[in-house]
């Protein structure tokens, strides 16, 4: 069977990817599934290490990520839209009126 | 009570004239100060009768200042020396006060005059009445500022402005080591009293003190210190250069501060400190060959002069030298007896040349006056007197304690041959500018101007009346202190003095006093007749001998360019690094600089640092990655 | 037998004021249907609040830590005063937000309501056993913040605000979790006290996953509280956000974060306080240098104090490195004071704000105390105490931060903190200066409202009392902390 | 506690004295209306003064104790106590705070203008605060007041000051500042050497190791010295008293300065005594450049007001001369020439203050012959001047003598080299008074000129008075101030010399012992 440590490999190549899609991607719609993956490759280990360790703990942790994350993304897109209103762009490094 | 109201009324009067005479008391100003310096006069007078019949009086009135084992207080010694300086103070400052009633009549600072002459009697009475060095100190100091306030009097002019400054910061350089000296008696004796202070004097023979590493014989060290306030107030060399422009306060000021009291102040002190002084034989010494030094320097620079109270105030620091001389050589009495007489005939002469300006309207050079005898004779008589008594002539005043200086000298060893050499010179200088003095006042014709000549007229009666009194006292003081050779037991002022000054050591033959004095009146004699030669017989030849020795005459009229040179070296490179080093460069480069240059980097910094917010959240992203990566590096290198 | 206690009565009442914020958000949220004036939301809301600070006051009384919901949920004094902080923030940002929203026409009801989810999400922070729960807490906080962030849709700056903010709040909150999950994946639980134990038992603290792990938490909990280098969204989202928000916001989060800070430190991780100290103390110094240098160039007030907030953050920090309870003790204390002057210095900022007239640059100050001499009287204190001069509740709260780190051999710590105070002292005094120093340019008229005089009444007056009377507010932080 | 004498009044006089004009301050609060604002403060001053004056004629100046102790509890988690009293060190302080805080009200009636209230709230906490710091007997006590004066100075300065005001506030602030925040460092590590207590007394009795005394000397130094100031710290000192008001100026050359040297007294030397006599060499050498370097630049100065600020350099170095001599005569010299300082250069800037508001000028050059235009003041001031240079007969030279006495006691070649600087005060203050009083006046000054000047009016001669008498009265009897001192000083330096470590040591070894 495939062992703790690939899953946990997995997990991390998953979040680092996240990491440099949130820190590369000039798309904030990208950016923001960058976050996502990042979210999820957590989720990744938490199974596995729930599942290694035979407790529940991981995996309820799993679904409220899960849910939050739904929330998050709900969030994030209504204040997204709101500023596309105003000034229509998602270009993220068009985006510096605050700065200094 | 008695003696605490001879200083204290003249203070009185001062008070009352300085918060009341500029709107009520005006021009009555002398209805109040004439009276308190008479009575302290009389107060004076009376005290003089205690100390004679043999009761020294020395009470402390309160403690002034205790801190620790430090204690001095306010209190008064009269003793034999102390009742001759009181005598002399109080009796001249009588005479020129009332002088001044009529000099000063109608002067727009009456009252001040008056005020300022009465504080410094109160502060002389002070100096001279102290029995401790503090309070000693304190009257040093008071006249000072007498001195400033008197010769600035008319401080509308700047040169009058400039004279008094000079005045008080030259004798604070003086002061200086006076007030070393002051501290360090107490830290050696443990007390600053007279009485314990001689008392125990023997005591610290040998001890030493290291300065910077060298060990100096402690009493020598302090005998020095001492001196050197006695040097300022005194205006010996190095530190004359003030008094010859004290001559810009009014006449009765040079007469009476400038010439009889307070520059006699330094003789007074160190005579005080006799017993300190004759346990060091370099101090001594010291004394003694800067007044030789200066009497000679001093007349050098009178022998040309053409101001004629400049020239009376180089003959001034010429015979405070003599004074000096005699200390030196410890003929203390002497030297005493030559400020005594000395006052009573310098005093004349001034007041003598204060009427002689009066009567031409504020001229002081000689090279406009001349002819002067027929329309001033009184004036002139008393002139004549006291250049009589300074030059020596027997009979008067000047004679018998120069005499007795210059003998003292003579006794004195090699050193002292030699000092009476320079004395002797001294003395021919003095006979040749006295008469010089008179001979291009009163001599010859008149050179000033027509409406000068047209106003020229003998002073008041409340000039003449004190000049008077004066002159009979520089004929007549003499004879306190006829030289034994002429009559046994005649100098009584040094009997008197003994018990304070004690008795001159070494002792000189008939022969040899004769042969001083006798060349003493020789030199006079030949002033004279040198004088009377250039200036009246044939007025060409001063001019022909000033082209003769003209570097030398140049030096001389220069005052050797004293003044020139301490400005020079002190004065302007002071103020230049005060003000473009200290100033300029140091406290508004380095210091500000430092304080202000933190502020402005944090500033600049801050400027600087703020371009990091770009503002772009891939880069807040970037700084909390790397800031992560940051730290688990660090904590992998940490372990 | 452990499903069997999960939820006992004793379990729900002790959630009880969370609960009533939770409702409470949820009633305001339908008064606004039909209710119009503001006021009576406002009103009710502050009601509401009362009613939970009520409830922690009669929980207060019992004493002792309890917990509930399998030791997921702690009360015990340390939770209990972080909630008072938060009962207090609320109460006071609704004062002082009555007539700026309207102003900044963002008067939305569920303005409130967002505000009451926040600070129960807040509380829940406050009294987290369990990573999950703190994740929740964590969570819910920041959600409704960032839409406060953002409320005024209009405004492109409150747009980028909330923005920024949501994104690199998402981004931060991915490392929370990536930390957890290590976390539980090498001590097999979530919750606190045993992953204390379960380092001792299984004797991993020197093992570097567990730092990561570690690291990972300090990161998210150093982003909600503005440790630099996590801090660069707090200038941007204090300058866009609503002006009562970036007030409400410069001290609940941050306390937030620092009531789960000390607690996962402290709780979980005490093992390890060498390492952890050895993160903090540079954290701290870098924090309190950008805060307070950085701050000297900005010419708006609102973003000078955001970085006066990061430079705060590194003081309070002091306290947590001290690594004792009363270092803990300490910060908590200074969180207090710094949520009177903090709020009390909004306040002021948005008295100026009117129709038509921002009032947020410094030039705007000139003159104040011309026209509105208590107003600035008010803003002098503030900045005094923001300085942390005496007699002002600031300098109390420095004071026992820098005793405590010296306390606990951090002496050079402290002389770093203080020179860096003031470095600070210069902008705070900048707006001293700017009010009384300087001529008015036009006249400022001040929008006022009893609530705003109310609250600010209650900030500059607890500044002083504290200031002069420490007592008062250290006995209780002491009772309540160490107990 | 056996080193204390509770109040011996039947009312808590200290809290009084210290917390009456924080009381006026919020009467002036409710009060409109400049001249009834004037009026009340004048009072509140006044009454400050008479509270006060119990103090000097209950003072029992037979022992070194500290005398009308109160002390309550305060803060007692942190076991600090409010706990004040005074002992023959800070009494003068007290009197002549209360005594300048009148006169800087009776100077400011007509120099102040605009926001009249304020200026006089800030008066009179400045009052409060500087009362505050003499009578504290604990740590945090103490800091409380010594840094919450600078509020209140700082708006002086900065509101009410001249053209260059903002940037001399801030100066001023910002630079005593960092000086203060070292010294509280310092402060919180005695709180735990001293076994979590913040008791001055408690403090001073006990022993500290070296290396600790080291460290904590110097961050106590930090804070005096800067205050002092002593020389390389000095900037602040010109900018803010010229800029300042008249008041101002007055209070932080009469008082404030005077706190850095208290707090060598109260602090350093009992403290730290070993440290001190590490440090005594270095103090000389700063105190004894401070001297002289403050009389050459005032030879160099242009400014009337920054030409007195420097000599304030000149005389608080003489100050720190003498307290450094660490001998009887030096202490109570500092002490007494702290108050004679205190007396004088707080008058001459109320002079100038006065001529300030008749010539609108602080340029030395613009005057001229004013003895002539203004007799009465031109006499005042000669008095001040001489003060200032120490003659004999006025308070100057008694702590000037004593001073240098002591200075020479302990070091001759630095008393000799401090002496100096009395020739070169000769200089700077008699070129001044003759470039302002002397010589010719210029015209526009003259009874026909642009603005003419007028003499003293009885205000100001009111406001002058005091201070004029008491430079002769100590002039002559000095023992009225010296008295009270004396116990104390000598306990003070008892307990010095009883600390022996240093001594046994020599500089290497110490050196060693720290680094």
């Amino acid at each position: 069977m495939v062992p703790l440590s690939w899953y946990i490999i997995l997990s991390a190549v998953m979040f680092s990817i996240g990491v440099f899609g949130f820190l590369a991607r000039r798309n904030l719609i990208i950016v923001f599934m960058s976050v996502e993956l990042m979210l999820n490759s957590v989720n990744i280990s938490l199974v596995a290490f729930s599942h290694y360790l035979q407790s529940m703990r991981g995996q309820i942790l799993v679904f409220f990520v899960i849910t939050v994350a739904a929330a998050e993304a709900a969030i994030g897109l209504a204040i997204l839209i709101a500023f596309y209103r105003n000034n229509p762009t998602i270009k993220v490094d068009e985006i510096n009126l605050l700065k200094g | 009570m008695k003696y605490t109201l001879i200083p204290l009324l003249p203070l009185l009067s001062f008070i009352i004239n300085i918060l009341f005479g500029r709107n009520f008391i005006k021009d009555k100003a002398h209805w109040i100060a004439v009276p308190a310096v008479a009575g302290s006069f009389i107060l004076a007078v009376s005290a003089f009768m205690d100390v004679l019949a043999g009761n020294v009086i020395n009470l402390n009135i309160y403690n002034w200042i205790v801190s620790g084992d430090f204690q001095v207080s306010i209190g008064f010694l009269i003793d034999q020396l102390t009742a001759i300086m009181l005598i002399v103070v109080t009796s001249i400052s009588t005479l020129i006060f009332i002088y001044s009633i009529g000099y000063m009549h109608g002067d727009g600072g009456y009252y001040r005059f008056f005020a300022y002459l009465s504080l410094f009697v109160f502060s002389m009475l002070m100096l001279v009445m102290a029995n401790n060095f503090l309070l000693l100190y304190f009257g040093w100091e008071a006249v000072g500022l007498c001195s400033y306030f008197l010769i600035g009097f008319w401080f509308h002019k700047k040169s009058a402005a400039d004279a008094g400054k000079k005045a008080f910061i030259v004798n604070r350089f003086g002061d200086f080591g006076f007030g070393l000296g002051v501290i360090l008696v107490f830290l050696t004796f443990g007390s600053l009293d007279y009485a314990q202070v001689f008392g125990n004097a023997g005591s610290v023979v040998g001890q030493t003190i290291n300065i910077l590493g060298t060990d100096y014989d402690l009493i020598t060290v302090i005998c020095l210190l001492l001196f050197c306030g006695a040097v300022g107030k005194s205006a010996q060399m190095p530190l004359h250069v003030w008094l010859p422009d004290a001559m810009e306060g009014p006449t009765p000021v040079s007469a009476l501060i400038h010439a009889a009291t307070m520059v006699t102040a330094g003789v007074f002190m160190v005579a005080r400190c006799n017993p300190l002084f004759n346990l060091s034989h370099t101090a001594m010494n010291t004394v003694a060959v800067v007044g030789g030094v200066t009497a000679i320097f001093a007349a050098t620079i009178g022998l040309v002069q053409n101001d004629i109270k400049r020239v009376i105030a180089y003959s001034t620091v010429s015979q405070l030298g003599y004074m000096f001389l005699a200390l030196g050589v410890g003929a203390y009495s002497a030297g005493i007896f030559h400020l005594y007489t000395h006052a009573y005939f310098k005093a004349l002469l001034f007041l003598g040349s204060g009427s002689v300006i009066h009567a031409l309207h504020d001229e002081q050079n000689m090279q406009k006056m001349g002819g002067l005898k027929k329309y001033m004779p009184v004036t002139y008589a008393v002139f004549i007197i006291a250049t009589l008594s300074i030059t020596g002539i027997p009979g008067l005043a000047g004679f018998f304690s120069k005499d007795e200086i210059l003998y003292r000298a003579y006794l004195g060893g090699d050193t002292g041959k030699f000092l009476w050499l320079l004395g002797t010179a001294a003395a021919l200088m003095t006979s040749f500018y006295s008469w010089r003095l008179i001979f291009m006042t009163f001599h010859g014709k008149f050179r000033g101007t027509h409406e000068q000549e047209h106003h020229l007229h003998e002073s008041p009666k409340v000039i003449t009346v004190p000049l008077m009194f004066l002159a009979v006292g520089a004929i007549f003081a003499g004879y306190a202190g006829i030289p034994p050779l002429l009559m046994e037991h005649g100098d009584r002022i040094g009997e008197f003095l003994s018990p304070v000054l004690g008795h001159p050591h070494g002792e000189g033959t008939h022969a040899e006093e004769m042969m001083v004095m006798a060349s003493s009146v020789l030199v006079a004699l030949a002033g004279w007749f040198i004088a009377h030669k250039m200036y009246v017989k044939n007025p060409e030849l001063p001019r022909k001998v000033a082209e003769m020795f003209k570097p030398f005459y140049n030096l001389l009229f220069n005052k050797y360019y004293v003044d020139e040179l301490y400005g020079k070296t002190i004065v302007q490179p002071v103020l230049k690094i005060s003000d473009k080093v200290i100033l300029g460069f140091f406290d508004a480069k380095i210091i500000e600089g430092i304080v202000n240059g933190v502020p402005n980097l944090i500033g600049a910094f801050s400027r600087k640092f703020r371009q990091v917010q770009t503002g772009l959240l891939s880069n807040y992203g970037l700084a909390m990655a790397l800031g992560a990566l940051a730290i688990i590096g660090y904590m992998i290198f940490m372990r | 037998m452990e499903t069997a206690n999960i939820i006992t009565l004793a379990g729900v009442r002790l959630i009880i004021p969370e609960l009533t914020m939770v409702c409470m958000g949820l009633i305001l949220l339908l008064l606004d249907l039909v209710v119009k004036k503001k006021g009576v939301i406002a009103a009710v809301g502050i009601a509401g609040a009362l009613v939970a600070l009520y409830g922690t006051f009669k929980l207060f009384g019992i004493g002792g830590p309890q917990t509930a919901f399998a030791n997921m949920f702690v009360l015990d004094g340390y939770a209990n005063f972080f909630k008072l902080i938060f009962y207090l923030n609320i109460i006071l940002t609704v004062c002082i937000s009555l007539k700026y929203m309207a102003i900044e026409k963002a008067s939305f009801g569920e303005y409130y309501a967002l505000l009451f989810f926040s600070t129960a999400g807040m509380m829940i922070m406050a009294s987290a056993a369990d990573l999950i729960i703190l994740y929740l807490g964590l969570e819910l906080m920041a959600l409704s913040t960032y839409i406060l962030a953002g409320l005024m849709r209009k405004q492109p700056r409150s747009n980028e605000a909330a923005l920024k903010y949501f994104f690199l709040g998402a981004f931060s909150s991915a490392f929370l979790l990536y930390g957890i999950s290590l976390t539980y994946g090498l001590t097999g639980t979530t919750n606190l006290k045993e992953i204390a134990s379960a380092l001792q038992a299984l004797n991993i603290s020197g093992s570097p996953t567990v730092f990561i792990g570690l690291i990972f938490l300090i990161v998210a909990f150093g982003f909600k509280i503005a440790l630099v280098p996590f801090h660069m969204w707090a200038p941007d989202v204090y300058e866009g956000a609503p002006t009562s928000i970036t007030a409400f916001m410069s001290v609940g989060p941050k306390a937030a974060g620092f009531a789960v800070l000390g607690r996962v430190l402290f709780d979980a991780f005490g093992s390890m306080q060498v390492q952890w100290n050895s993160i903090l103390v540079p954290l701290a110094v870098i924090t309190m240098a950008a805060g307070s240098i950085l701050a000297l160039a900005q010419s708006n007030i609102k973003r000078m104090l955001a970085y006066s907030s990061i430079a705060h953050a590194g003081y309070m920090l002091l306290g947590v490195i001290a690594g004792t309870p009363g270092g803990l003790t300490s910060t908590v204390n200074y969180l207090m004071i710094y949520m009177l002057m903090n709020i009390g210095a909004f306040a002021v900022i948005i008295m100026l704000r009117r129709e038509g007239f921002q009032g947020e640059n410094l030039e705007d100050y000139m003159g104040l105390a011309k026209g509105h001499p208590l107003a600035s009287a008010l803003m002098l204190i503030f900045m005094f105490s923001l300085t942390g001069i005496p007699p002002t509740a600031g300098f109390i709260g420095k004071f026992y931060v820098f005793m405590e780190a010296i306390n606990s051999g951090y002496t050079h710590l402290a002389i770093i903190a203080v020179l860096f105070s003031v470095v600070s002292a210069f902008f705070y005094l900048r707006v001293v200066m700017y009010m009384y120093m300087k001529d008015p340019k036009e006249d400022v008229v001040l929008t006022t409202s009893c609530s705003m005089n109310l609250a600010l009444a209650f900030t500059a007056v607890m500044v002083l009392v504290i200031g002069i009377f420490p007592s008062l507010l250290l006995d209780i932080v002491r009772v309540s902390i160490l107990g | 506690m056996e080193n204390i004498i509770l109040n011996q009044l039947n009312y808590p006089v200290l809290t009084c004295t210290v917390f009456l004009p924080v009381a006026g301050a919020l009467l002036l609060l409710f009060l409109r209306g400049d001249s009834l604002i004037r009026f009340t403060t004048l009072l509140v001053t006044l009454a400050t003064f008479v509270i006060s004056l119990p103090l000097l004629t209950d003072f029992d100046k037979t022992t070194y104790k500290m005398q009308f102790v109160e002390k309550h509890e305060w803060i007692p988690s942190w076991g600090i106590n409010y706990f004040i009293g005074i002992d023959g060190i800070s009494i003068l302080f007290i009197f002549l705070t209360t005594l300048l805080s009148i006169l800087c009200v009776l100077v400011s009636w007509k120099a102040i203008e605009n926001k009249a209230k304020e200026f006089h709230i800030a008066l009179l906490t400045l009052e409060a605060g500087m009362l505050g710091v003499f009578v504290a007997l604990d740590f945090f006590l103490f800091y409380i007041f010594w840094e919450a004066m600078l509020i209140p100075m700082f708006l002086l300065i900065g509101v009410w000051g001249g053209p260059q005001r903002v940037y001399a506030a801030i100066k001023f602030f910002l630079y005593t500042l960092v000086g203060s925040v070292l010294m509280l460092v310092g402060i919180v590590v005695l709180y735990f050497t001293g076994g979590n207590t913040l008791d001055i007394l408690a403090l001073s009795a006990l022993q500290y190791p070296l290396k600790l005394q080291f460290w904590l000397f110097l961050a106590f130094f930090a804070a005096f010295a800067v205050k002092v100031p002593m020389f390389p710290f000095h900037t602040w000192l010109p900018d803010a008293h010229t800029e300042a008001p008249t008041a101002g100026s007055v209070i932080l050359a009469g008082v404030l300065l005077k706190m850095g040297a208290y707090g060598f007294l109260r602090f350093s030397i009992p403290m730290f005594p070993d440290a001190t006599r590490l440090f005594v060499k270095p103090v000389f050498i700063l105190s004894v450049i401070g001297i002289i370097y403050g009389a050459l630049v005032c030879l160099a100065q242009k400014d009337l007001k920054r030409l007195i600020a420097y000599s304030s350099v000149s005389h608080m170095g003489f100050v720190t001369l003498g307290i450094f001599a660490l001998n009887i005569q030096g202490v109570e010299g500092g002490i007494l020439q702290m108050v004679n300082h205190g007396i004088i250069t707080g008058a001459l800037f109320l002079m100038i203050g006065i001529i300030y508001e008749r010539t609108h000028t602080r340029e030395i050059a613009a005057y001229g012959g004013f003895a002539t235009l203004v007799p009465w003041y031109a006499g005042l001031f000669i008095i001040l001047t001489f003060a200032s240079i120490g003659l004999p007969g006025t308070n100057g030279f008694i702590g000037e003598f004593l001073i240098l006495f002591g200075a020479f006691k302990a070091q001759k070649l630095y008393g000799v080299l401090a002496a100096t600087g009395v020739i070169l005060g000769a200089g700077y203050m008699l070129w001044l008074y003759q470039k302002i009083f002397w010589e010719r006046p210029g015209p526009d000054y003259g009874p026909s000129g642009r603005h003419p000047v007028r003499d003293l009016g009885l205000r100001e001669v009111v406001t002058l008075a005091p201070l004029i008498a008491l430079i002769f009265w100590i002039g002559f009897y000095p023992e009225v101030f010296l008295g009270y001192m004396h116990s104390s000083v000598e306990r003070l330096l008892q307990d010095f010399n009883l600390s022996a470590y240093a001594e046994s040591q020599n500089l290497m070894a110490q050196l060693r012992e720290i680094f």
